[in-house]
């Protein structure tokens, strides 16, 4: 037989017959496909996290002002969980999105791992890397340069609040420095202490005893939203619901918010006219004498209608609210029927302690000084001030006992330059400050002076003011811009030089005590890691510059470093932070004789201003002043009105991406922001459910998707505060819209604060 | 059905051409099959693992004697329960201290103290021949303290009254999963397949995965089998796997 | 899938499916075995081709 | 003859040694049937080229899945089960053909007219299978622990079943396809293989009857797949023995509907070659058949619709409406089609003579059958997971990814294919090839 | 394996929501993710394909301003134990390569990754979508891979995920108590992550087989004024996650069998 190719073929197939079958003998074809599933089942690109001993850490949340203890469970020297620490006053073991998701912060892209230096165009994102040294000394010589050309009042320095250490360091540095410049995000915790202090005579922020409050009458506060200390909130308003409580909450808001979901009794009522209605309850409760007679009659005064010096007759408090708001009155600027308002005033006369709270949403915005007023009357009416379950006042925790500063010529004399932003002149007498001007003031060509320098610590200017684009806009003209944070948030984006601070993970620093909250309560941060990065404890950063600079600058900051700082400034308290966490202290619970500090001792109801700034004296009885935002009714039939809640951080901390990924389609559709609008008038504009559509109003215009939500009025829409960012990462960056974009400046007729983020609006489909 | 009218021949010629390929055939069928075995039973092992020896020499048998109570000395129980496994670094600068305060002549020891101990207690890269994949929750506090294995290991065991020293264990039944590990004056090369990652010991030295003692294997069905005889049933997913 | 596995039971679900699979595939097996076994000898005979095949 | 036949052999050997157009050809014609007139191979050519470029169009789609993952197709979590799923069951149902064919003439032993059927019947069982298991293949998100299914089986799930029986009777396809390709005229030369295609033939009768077995426990698994489903108000049926109805409701219609398939196809097939393959006997018979089956099918499956819009459904708080209103796709007229328009109607006209007789209608009633059992698999697999269950949640609809699209024109393309080349190559048609040699002997 | 699970305490845990209380901020769906590895993607709004174990869903009584009215509603996996209890949950029985089972011993559905090969089915079956698909590889940023837990393993693609009761913790948990010569565990030992984080303490976990555990003694008699209920009873998947509210809407709203009631009442008058 010849071997032809056939054959060949033949004895081919053969052998390969006979090893396939004898490969069926043999582990070969099983283990392999055993291995090849194991090894689907350990991708190596699929993470194996490292084992190791279990601990836990405690520090104190610093995401937002609500000063949470946290106890964060670490993997040998890896964190991997942030937990509510149990048994701390302010959230005892519960925790917000924000706080558990912590560590997305600490680990993740939007961390600034070292100084960087502006290499592209302002706001491009390209940036050099920088020696500290390098950084530091830029900024001590740029601002000692302003400082020879006898410019100091044209460096401002920008800060998240007005109390803590390190806050207060960075307003050292700008005093000794001599910037009259100096911003502090401005919110309704501090309008209300205004309200104090012209009331009772002494600058403090409210604390709220609303664990012993079994009535809350809320005007707009988003109590389960953010406003005060979050989880605290939370737990309170839990409580409400704990069977046979008998607790309850009253929600006066223009939107069917979570608050007002949860609350006994939501009262729907005009935006921007929280006002009028606490005076309609005063008016009510004073008709039907159902006020605190003793502390009305013994503890207060200019109630009744009083005469000057001059003979000069005033109304009181009474004939004022008799007259100017009936019920009637207050249903037609309101919105809220006159028969309710009489029944909520009743309602709120029975308690056993009731208490009014003011600010609304998260208290984000300054708000009116005389809506704080009008509200701080209503608990005065009741005789709340310093009872159990009512209002008490906390001077802010800037107590260090600091050596006074040294201050030169230079600084005395620059420091008496107007503030760029009008503050404190004849124009706005009654402001120390008005951040919310900023972008106005800058943007205007005839500003007084152009700002040469700007110093922000931990505030994110460039999201939170209004008006952003002249916001923006006033930033890029500004010659030098220093951002000091741990993130790289929108006004870091927009600077020429960041500074990196550490996370509160990472270093130790004082809390000041959260806003509303029944008690001073002083938090402690402490590294739970070594620091990560090349970043430096903001304290200790202003220090140094304050020491680059010299002179009697750097004699104005005598501590070795931050911590020699941190420790002289807390004193005594600093044993209890760091055994417990923090510091605690009831606040001035004195009979109402002691209470008020005013010149009479007595609770004032009409205060009146004797100042250079006012040819007749001011007299500060509280009213309501309608706020008109711009645009004609016919061109924007619609007012634009913001929403807040948990899931949406709108400080100067943005929402990481386990936050973002629990926005509901109600928020954020694809990548635009969703505007709620009552279906209804959604219909009327031509309108579909989850359409997208144009939002305009005076200040600018933005597409987004469109949600039917029954829970906003007619001819109103609602819109997510918090998104729209420019700076962090992609998992942030460029969601949705920002509403500060949309709105603009509403000023207190009074104060000349922003009152209200409240825009005339229109919307068309896209 | 065939449709064909070809009828192939049947002359005796051709028979035995037919015949002749069909022998052919079933030769080439019997090699193709043999060397089929050879490649499945012996190459193919040596392809699949990599060998790499331990970064240091460990010596058993003189640790073993030279500490009080045996395995937990270094392999111990921490206070949350969790098994510390592999000593740290640092556990082994308690007698390791420096190069001036050497334990013995041992260059292995040496080595350890000079490129572990003594660059900041760094930890030595030990191959874990018992390593479970992320899946497994291995419990050893379970398999060491739970009452169960306690009356397995010995049938007269009661839940003592009195508070026992925590996280003490008697090691009497390591073996049952880590063989006499204990006894080894030096380190085995650690073998670890290709594909998988897993240490060769997981599925055990045999090819053909059979064992003769209960160590020699670690595969979940090897788990099971030891379950079933303890609980006296197949557990649920959940004890084993996270 | 076979009584090692872990998965296994003794139960009656079992005995049923798997009972009901393994016959199945005995039946398939045995008769692939024998047809291809009996052509093997039919050729081996030196048949092939004759018509036992029609009907 | 002899020489004949060994002369055949070098000629193939020689071809092999070198091929040149002129050669292929030759080897084209020499691999044919004999006797049979086929289209000229460069016609052949182009239609085979064109569907194999559809194929790989589908097969690169197949790829992007298998290496990207499933986030290729638009399936989401509540779309589990989507366009694929619904490939399978349809293909399977509309293969059902073969294993009733074969059961019809190997089991119960209607040897005429079926064996002019059953090859085809089996062919198209095998693409259909085939298809399947390619499709399944892909479906899962882990394809190479796919194996689990077996070696970890869970006897109590419904898609172990199908799993089990589905590979097990494509292997009985396999062999009742392999006497066929055996058959090829060259083939059918080497007294091994010749031997081995009778010995097949004669032992068909084993194979065929456990595949039927098979085929009536997977057929059933597939529509136990959703009836077990007991969350799922929209597919859960009450249990027979240890089935829910959908099963016996699922090997029912695959039996009655296959049937129509083979016969649809048969008729394009007819339309394409131009040529009388299948005699009417066979087509009649096989329609009657189905005529009934699908008529009793409908029935029961009326009743059970019945039962279950008003006993079992509501016994659960929904009412028929919420299955079909308040969403912009499913409405009742999905229901319809799938039983008036693809059940009732077919049956009407395969059953009565005249209706089966007619061409037109026949085709007609061929083609709504295939429609009515292909909906009634897509409302048994997306319907089911469109319907919301949860007070609060809301519809959900989909679109498949051109992926999906793509992989499950895929079988279709093959199926083409190999139809296209054993209808060429192998003795597909008795009928056609007994006409041929009738011709021959005639001439 | 319903086999004899010898002379341990068999456990039941379960969970209990007050939705009265429930804000629906999120804190625990965020503490879910963080404590279980679960992954993010730049773009998680198409909420057809965001892995979220614990799931807050919105609830409205439809009606206009200013009488609209909303209700959050937390949806964890509901370990469902099936009709008459014996473990066959709607995912369970389906699942046709066992990586699905119902533990006996503790009532908890586990899922293995590992043995999962994505199949899908048991999402289908499961009538609370409680069950999340792995489309994607999972990928973190830079950096982030730090804060894994190694107590949960990650999913690789191509594999159902879906809430574990946090069953790592009482793996842990068990832990300390074998070691101090215990077999049972505390209420407290054993503590799912979103009830530790739940800032309103709306959710309660425990066994429900311990008469001294919370959870049993609010299912046994809920707080005056507050109904008790569980999503889709009516359709025996024997779910072991109860919810109280003392709104009627929102029952009606949630629960469907209750609003087949309500509608004959309204019928009735």
């Amino acid at each position: 037989m010849k071997l032809d190719r056939r054959t060949f073929l033949s004895i081919g197939a053969g052998a390969a017959a006979g090893g396939a079958v004898g490969s069926l003998f043999t582990p070969l074809p099983w283990k392999l496909t055993d291995d090849l599933s194991i090894w689907s089942q350990n991708w190596p690109w699929t993470p194996d996290p490292a084992r190791g001993e279990v601990t836990f850490a405690p520090t104190t949340c610093e995401l937002c002002p609500g000063g949470c203890g946290v106890s964060v469970r670490k993997v040998k020297d890896r964190c991997v969980k942030i937990e509510g620490a149990d048994g701390n006053p302010v959230n005892d073991g519960g925790i917000c999105p924000l706080g558990s998701s912590g560590l997305q912060i600490l680990y993740g892209p939007t961390r600034i791992k070292t100084p960087l230096k502006r290499a592209g165009k302002r706001g491009e994102g390209k940036w050099k890397p920088v020696t500290w040294d390098e950084a530091l000394g830029e900024v001590a010589a740029k601002l000692s340069d302003l400082r020879q050309k006898k410019l100091a009042h044209t460096a401002a320095v920008y800060v998240n609040g007005g109390e803590g250490t390190v806050n207060n360091l960075f307003l050292r540095l700008a005093t000794v420095y001599g910037t009259p410049n100096v911003f502090v995000s401005r919110t309704a915790w501090d309008t209300y202490a205004d309200a104090l202090l012209h009331m009772q005579g002494e600058y403090a922020k409210p604390a709220f005893d609303l664990e012993n409050s079994d009535y809350i009458l809320s005007f707009g506060c988003g109590i389960i939203e953010g406003w005060g200390s979050p989880v605290r909130m939370i737990r309170v308003n839990a409580q409400v619901a704990e069977a046979g409580s008998g607790k309850t909450v009253v929600q006066i808001e223009p939107r069917l918010s979570n608050t007002a979901a949860k609350a006994g009794k939501w009262v729907a009522i005009k935006p921007g006219t929280e006002a009028a209605l606490a005076l309609g309850l005063c008016h009510v409760i004073i008709r039907e004498g159902l006020f605190n007679d003793e502390f009305v009659s013994t503890f207060s005064q200019n109630f009744e209608d009083w005469v000057d010096e001059v003979h000069t007759e005033h109304r009181g408090f009474k004939r004022a609210v008799l007259e100017d708001f009936p019920p009637s009155a207050v249903e037609k600027i309101t919105g809220v029927p006159r028969a309710q308002v009489a029944k909520l005033a009743r309602e709120f006369a029975a308690a056993k302690a009731p208490v009014a709270l003011f600010g609304t949403g998260k208290g984000e915005e300054a708000g009116t000084l005389y809506g704080a007023m009008a509200v701080h009357a209503l608990n005065a009416l009741m005789g709340r001030i310093n009872q159990a379950g009512g209002v008490f006042m906390l001077p802010p925790d800037a107590d260090f006992n600091w050596p006074a500063p040294a201050m030169d010529a230079l600084a005395q004399r620059s420091l008496r330059e107007n503030r760029i932003d009008g503050a404190g002149t004849d124009r706005f007498p009654l402001a120390s400050e008005l951040p919310s001007r900023l972008g106005e003031v800058l943007a205007d060509p005839k500003k007084p002076y152009p700002l040469h320098a700007l110093l922000v610590y931990a505030a994110d200017p460039a999201f939170t003011l209004p008006e952003t684009e002249k916001v923006l806009a006033g930033l890029s003209q500004i010659d030098f811009v220093v951002y000091c944070g741990s993130q790289m948030n929108d006004t870091a984006a927009m600077a020429d030089l960041v500074l990196p601070d550490h996370t509160c993970y990472e270093k130790w620093q004082d809390v000041p005590t959260p806003p509303g909250f029944a008690r001073r309560h002083i938090g402690l941060t402490r590294p739970v890691v070594k620091p990560l990065f090349s970043t430096m404890q903001a304290g200790e950063t202003a220090i140094r510059i304050a020491k680059a600079m010299g002179g009697p600058v750097a004699e104005s900051f005598p501590w070795s470093d931050y911590i020699q700082c941190l420790e002289e400034s807390m004193g005594a308290r600093l044993a209890d932070m760091k055994e417990n966490g923090f510091w605690e202290a009831e606040p001035d619970k004195g009979p109402w004789y002691t209470a008020f500090k005013t010149r009479t001792r007595k609770f004032d109801f009409a205060p009146r201003i004797i100042s250079p700034a006012f040819p007749d004296t001011k007299i500060l009885l509280p009213t309501y002043e309608a706020l008109t935002p711009a645009g004609s009714e016919s061109g924007f039939p619609l007012t634009l009105i913001p929403y807040e809640n948990l899931r949406l951080a709108a400080q100067n901390v943005g929402d990481t991406p386990f936050l973002v990924k629990t926005l509901p389609d109600s928020s954020l559709m694809n990548q635009e922001s969703v505007v709620e609008i009552n279906p209804a008038t959604g219909k009327a504009f031509g309108l579909r459910e989850g359409g997208a559509a144009i939002l305009s109003t005076p200040a600018g215009e933005t597409r987004v998707r469109v949600h039917f939500y029954p829970g906003v009025a007619k001819n109103t829409v609602a819109l997510p505060k918090g998104l729209g960012h420019i700076g962090y990462d992609d998992y942030l960056a460029g969601k949705g819209t920002n509403v500060n974009a949309l709105v603009g400046l509403l000023p207190d007729p009074v104060t000349g604060h922003n009152a209200a983020l409240i825009a005339r609006a229109r919307i068309v489909p896209a | 059905m065939s449709q064909s009218s070809l009828k192939p021949s049947e002359t005796p010629a051709d028979k035995n051409a037919y015949a002749g390929l069909w022998a052919v055939v079933l030769f080439a069928a019997a090699v193709g099959f043999y060397a089929s075995l050879l490649v499945g039973w012996i190459v193919f092992p040596k392809l699949l693992y990599s060998k790499q020896n331990q970064p240091i020499d460990f010596n058993h048998v003189v640790h073993v004697g030279a500490v009080d109570d045996s395995c937990q000395t270094c392999h111990y129980f921490r206070e949350d329960g969790s098994f510390a496994g592999m000593p740290a670094t640092a556990d082994c600068a308690g007698c390791h201290e420096s190069m001036d305060s050497l334990q013995g002549e041992n260059p292995q020891e040496k080595l350890f103290v000079q490129d572990y101990v003594e660059k900041d207690q760094k930890e030595v890269p030990w191959f874990i021949y018992s390593k479970q994949p992320p899946c497994v929750f291995f419990s050893h506090a379970a398999h060491v303290f739970s009452p169960k294995m306690r009356q397995f290991r010995d049938p007269e065991y009661q839940l003592p009254e009195e508070e026992v020293e925590e996280g003490a264990y008697d090691d009497t039944t390591c073996h049952v999963c880590h063989g006499f590990i204990g006894e080894s004056e030096h380190n085995r090369p650690y073998e670890e397949n290709r594909i998988t990652g897993y240490s060769r010991d997981i599925w055990g030295e045999n090819i053909a995965g059979i064992k003769k003692h209960t160590w020699e294997r670690m595969k979940m069905d090897d788990c099971a089998e030891c379950h079933e005889k303890v609980k006296g049933h197949k557990e649920a997913c959940f004890v084993c796997h996270k | 899938m076979f009584p090692f596995n872990y998965e296994w039971a003794w139960d009656m679900s079992h005995i049923v499916f798997m009972g009901g699979l393994w016959y199945a595939l005995g039946i398939i097996g045995a008769g692939v075995t024998y047809v291809v076994a009996k052509s093997a000898w039919d050729t081996m005979k030196g048949h092939g081709g004759h018509e036992e095949g029609h009907h | 003859m002899e020489i004949a036949a060994k002369s055949a052999m070098d000629k193939i050997n020689a071809l092999f040694d070198s091929l040149t157009p002129k050669k292929l050809l030759e080897l084209d014609a020499m691999l044919q049937p004999k006797g049979v007139k086929r289209a000229p191979f460069w016609q052949w050519g182009l239609w085979m080229g064109f569907f194999t470029l559809v194929a790989l169009w589908g097969f690169y789609a197949a790829i992007l899945c298998w290496f990207k993952g499933l986030n290729q197709t638009n399936m989401n979590d509540y779309y589990g089960f989507a366009l694929w799923i619904w490939a399978d069951l349809a293909v399977i149902a509309l293969g059902g053909g073969a294993f009733f064919t074969g059961f019809l003439k190997y089991v119960i032993g209607k040897e005429m007219p079926l064996k002019y059927i059953v090859n085809y019947a089996v062919i198209i069982g095998f693409i259909c299978y085939s298809s399947a298991l390619l499709i399944l293949g892909m479906d899962v998100g882990q394809p190479l622990r796919g194996w689990f299914i077996f070696w970890h089986a869970n006897v109590h799930s419904m898609l172990t079943e199908v799993a089990f029986c589905l590979s097990c009777y494509f292997g009985v396809l396999c062999i009742e396809y392999l006497p066929n390709v055996l058959e090829n005229r060259q083939l059918d030369k080497i007294p091994f293989i010749h031997n081995l295609t009778h010995n097949f033939h004669s032992a068909m009768g084993i194979f065929a009857a456990t595949g039927a077995f098979l085929s009536f426990f997977h057929q059933g698994s597939l529509g136990g797949v959703a009836g077990v489903m007991f969350g799922r108000p929209f597919a859960f049926r009450e249990g027979v023995f240890i089935w829910p109805t959908t099963f016996f409701l699922f090997t029912w219609s695959a039996a009655a509907f296959g049937p129509c398939f083979t016969i649809m196809l048969t008729k394009l097939i007819e339309a394409i070659t131009r040529k009388k393959l299948v005699p009417d006997t066979a087509v009649r018979f096989l329609a009657k058949i189905s005529g009934w089956m699908i008529g009793t099918y409908i029935v029961a499956k009326i009743a059970d619709t019945l039962y279950w819009a008003f006993v079992t459904a509501p016994a659960a708080g929904w009412h028929l409406s919420d299955f079909y209103t308040g969403n912009a796709f499913y409405g009742y007229w999905i229901l319809a089609l799938e039983i008036v328009a693809g059940g009732i109607i077919p049956a009407g006209i395969l059953i009565s003579k005249k209706g089966r007789e007619t061409g037109w209608s026949l085709t007609l009633a061929v083609i709504l059958g295939v429609i009515g059992v292909s909906v009634n698999r897509w409302v048994m697999v997306l319907q089911v997971m469109a319907v919301p269950i949860m007070e609060f949640d809301q519809w959900a609809l989909y679109v498949p990814s051109w992926q999906e699209v793509a992989t499950t024109i895929l079988p279709v393309a093959y199926g083409v294919l190999l139809i296209s080349a054993s209808h060429r190559y192998l003795p597909l048609f008795p009928y056609e090839i007994e006409q041929a040699n009738a011709a021959e002997h005639h001439g | 394996m319903e086999a004899a699970e010898s002379h341990e305490k068999q456990k039941m845990y379960g969970m209990v929501i007050d939705l009265d209380k429930c804000t629906g901020c999120g804190a625990c769906m965020v503490a879910c993710m963080a404590e279980n590895n679960v992954p993010f993607r730049k773009d998680e709004t198409d909420k057809f394909k965001s892995i979220t174990w614990m799931r807050v869903y919105l609830l409205s009584n439809k009606k206009d301003y200013p009488y609209s009215d909303i209700c959050y509603l937390p949806r964890p996996c509901m370990h469902c134990s099936g009709r008459g209890g014996h473990g066959h949950s709607p995912c369970v029985s389906v699942c046709p390569a066992v990586a699905t089972d119902y533990s006996h011993a503790t009532g908890i559905v586990s899922q293995i990754y590992t043995r999962c090969f994505g199949c899908r089915y048991c999402m289908g079956a499961c009538p609370y979508h409680a069950r999340y698909f792995n489309w994607w590889d999972p990928k973190w940023p830079e950096g982030m891979k730090e804060y894994l837990s190694p107590d949960v393993s990650c999913r690789m693609r191509g594999v159902v995920e879906k809430c574990s009761f946090c069953f790592h913790r009482y793996q842990r948990a068990m832990d300390l108590a074998f070691t101090e010569q215990r077999t049972e565990l505390e209420e407290n030992e054993y503590q799912t992550s979103c009830t530790q984080a739940c800032p309103a303490n709306a959710i309660v976990f425990g066994d429900l087989n311990n008469e001294e555990h919370q959870v049993a003694q609010l299912v046994s008699e809920p707080p005056e004024g507050k109904k008790k209920f569980r999503l889709l009873e009516q359709l025996d998947t024997n779910p072991k996650v109860y919810y109280l509210t003392s709104k009627d809407w929102v029952l009606s709203a949630a629960n469907r069998s209750v609003k087949e009631e309500a509608k004959k009442a309204e019928s009735g008058h």
